[in-house]
């Protein structure tokens, strides 16, 4: 299961998520969800550490390439994005 | 018509606060209408609609008393949450409706893997 | 494979719109069908054929349509949630005894079956909200 | 005392209009002057004359209308956030070749200048958003 | 000052309305900020405690009659609500 | 046309989240050309808009860059933001445009009392 987050990390909408994600499931960050970058102690960090990105557009345009690059935090382009809904039979939005 | 694909719906928004509680019910009573198993899954301010007390409606808005009754009516019977989520709004189990059954927190992802599909409201 | 996408966000409301246009057109752009776009809740107001932005932004209806033309992707809007927020076609508005109108083809006025039928047909059905 | 309300909320999408209607009542009821509404943001909708909500709900627009009827309260909407929502007046459709609109008189399409004139006339100014 | 808090006692809105309000400010709770009613060690009702209300028919229509009446937190109707607007030159909504 | 009620606009949502941070800018922008002297106050989310690296706009959306840098233009010099929302948010200060002051969490209320008017967006 593919898991899309488009709030901040402190929100009702990620604690929901959290939550929810199993230990095959991916998640990416869209939209004010990238503000995880902000955030490097998010237990989102360690609870999925190999299978979370952000959306490389979201992040520039938030202004946050610097964090992003600092931490080295995975990214995926629109095209990325695309292919983590083809690796996963069900996505859910978490908004 | 009956249909093997099951449903889950999960709604995450409070009654009055925007129309999302009562657009996720719809959601679930035309599938149920349509013959797909359909269970829902109350989180976060969603778990609001599932107080026995809620219903009286503000002045001047629809109630969605009349709504969550109707689940019964198309055999929507299983109306899930999550002990976590219970927890976290400060709702006391009691306060529930009756047939509301509780998620431990590590049942949730498996709960979700069971279902062919989930509409996120 | 085949997708479907379920829009609940209104432009200068929510992000959604726009991350919904961006990532239809990676779809198509990597070989895949969108079948079609079902606009439900707030994502209604996509359609609105009054929505006249300032000349230098993205007019989203616009985009939904070439979409529609270029693709051939059904942009299909709940009827229910569309009538309470004042969107109606030709037809809902002479039902109801309006003179003016503010959808129009491509985009067409369904119930939430059609949001089911779209779930099940498709590979994938992503949410924007 | 004289009070002014700002809406900024949209039906069907937030509790803040009925709750400013409520409020305006009362406001009314304990013998104030309301000297208008402003809609803004997402408010706007509040104007819409295509809503068409279910013969059991309650008719935002209309209410508000009453209350401009029966206590002559100035309905004052942003144009810069009508217009991008898709809320136009019949001379706002003729000026963007658009055949029909959605927002007529006792509502008006007004600048932002209004908000300000309103807050700095009134004793109170509330906001439900 | 008079604060009104829209948004449930967790949420962004209630942390920034309580860094802004001052020792001589009130507060009222409407719409989902009437949940505070279910949260008794919620720091707003020890803070403000004599200056803080809930408002009476946000309370009925979220079913929290039985919780406010437990705790004996104050309510205002509609017209107590006009009235805290009366007495406050300022109102601000968080929201 | 000058003016001694200074008016606060209070900005709490994101740049490309809704059209909050737009239409709260806008008033703030038609007060100060009526000539009525306008502070802003960042809260929360709105702190995403005084990032000095923020601007570059996601594709198709209008960016708000623009409108912070009209700011100045019209006197609006005075851009504020509070020690606790920072850090609830995790952006370092250094983060910040050059020209935001930090108010510290006692300072907040006294802040506001300042003010003849209040908008909260």
């Amino acid at each position: 299961m593919l898991h899309i987050l488009t709030k901040a990390p402190g929100s009702d909408a990620a604690q929901q998520m959290q939550q929810a994600v199993g230990c095959e499931d991916a998640v990416l960050l869209i939209e004010e969800g990238v503000q995880a970058a902000l955030k490097p102690h998010w237990e989102g960090w360690q609870d999925y550490h190999s299978r979370i990105y952000l959306l490389a557009e979201d992040v520039s345009a938030s202004g946050l390439g610097e964090m992003v690059d600092a931490h080295v935090f995975p990214t995926v382009d629109m095209n990325g994005f695309v292919s983590l809904t083809e690796h996963h039979l069900q996505t859910v939005t978490w908004y | 018509m009956t249909d093997s694909e099951n449903l889950l719906v999960i709604i995450r928004h409070a009654p009055y606060s925007s129309n999302l509680l009562r657009e996720g019910l719809d959601a679930a009573l035309v599938a149920a209408a349509f013959g797909q198993p359909v269970d829902l899954l109350f989180l976060g301010q969603g778990i609001m609609a599932l107080l026995k007390e809620q219903g009286s409606g503000a002045p001047g808005q629809k109630a969605s008393l009349p709504t969550m009754d109707m689940l019964e009516m198309y055999d929507i019977e299983n109306l899930w949450t999550s002990e976590a989520s219970l927890a976290a709004i400060g709702v006391p189990s009691a306060a529930l409706r009756d047939n509301v059954r509780l998620l431990e927190p590590e049942a949730m992802s498996a709960f979700m893997q069971q279902y062919s599909h989930i509409l996120n409201f | 494979m085949e997708y479907g996408l379920l829009v609940m966000g209104a432009p200068y409301t929510s992000q959604a719109p726009h991350s919904a246009l961006r990532f239809a057109q990676a779809v198509i752009a990597q070989g895949h069908r969108l079948a079609g776009v079902f606009f439900y809740h707030e994502g209604v107001h996509n359609a609105s054929s009054l929505m006249t932005p300032p000349q230098d932004e993205l007019n989203l209806r616009d985009a939904w349509v070439e979409l529609h033309h270029l693709h051939n992707v059904a942009l299909d809007v709940c009827i229910a949630a569309a009538l309470r927020r004042g969107l109606l076609s030709e037809a809902e508005a002479q039902r109801h005894g309006k003179t003016s109108f503010n959808l129009e083809a491509p985009f067409e006025l369904t119930g939430l079956g059609q949001l089911l039928t779209l779930q099940k047909r498709c590979d994938r059905l992503i949410t924007f909200a």
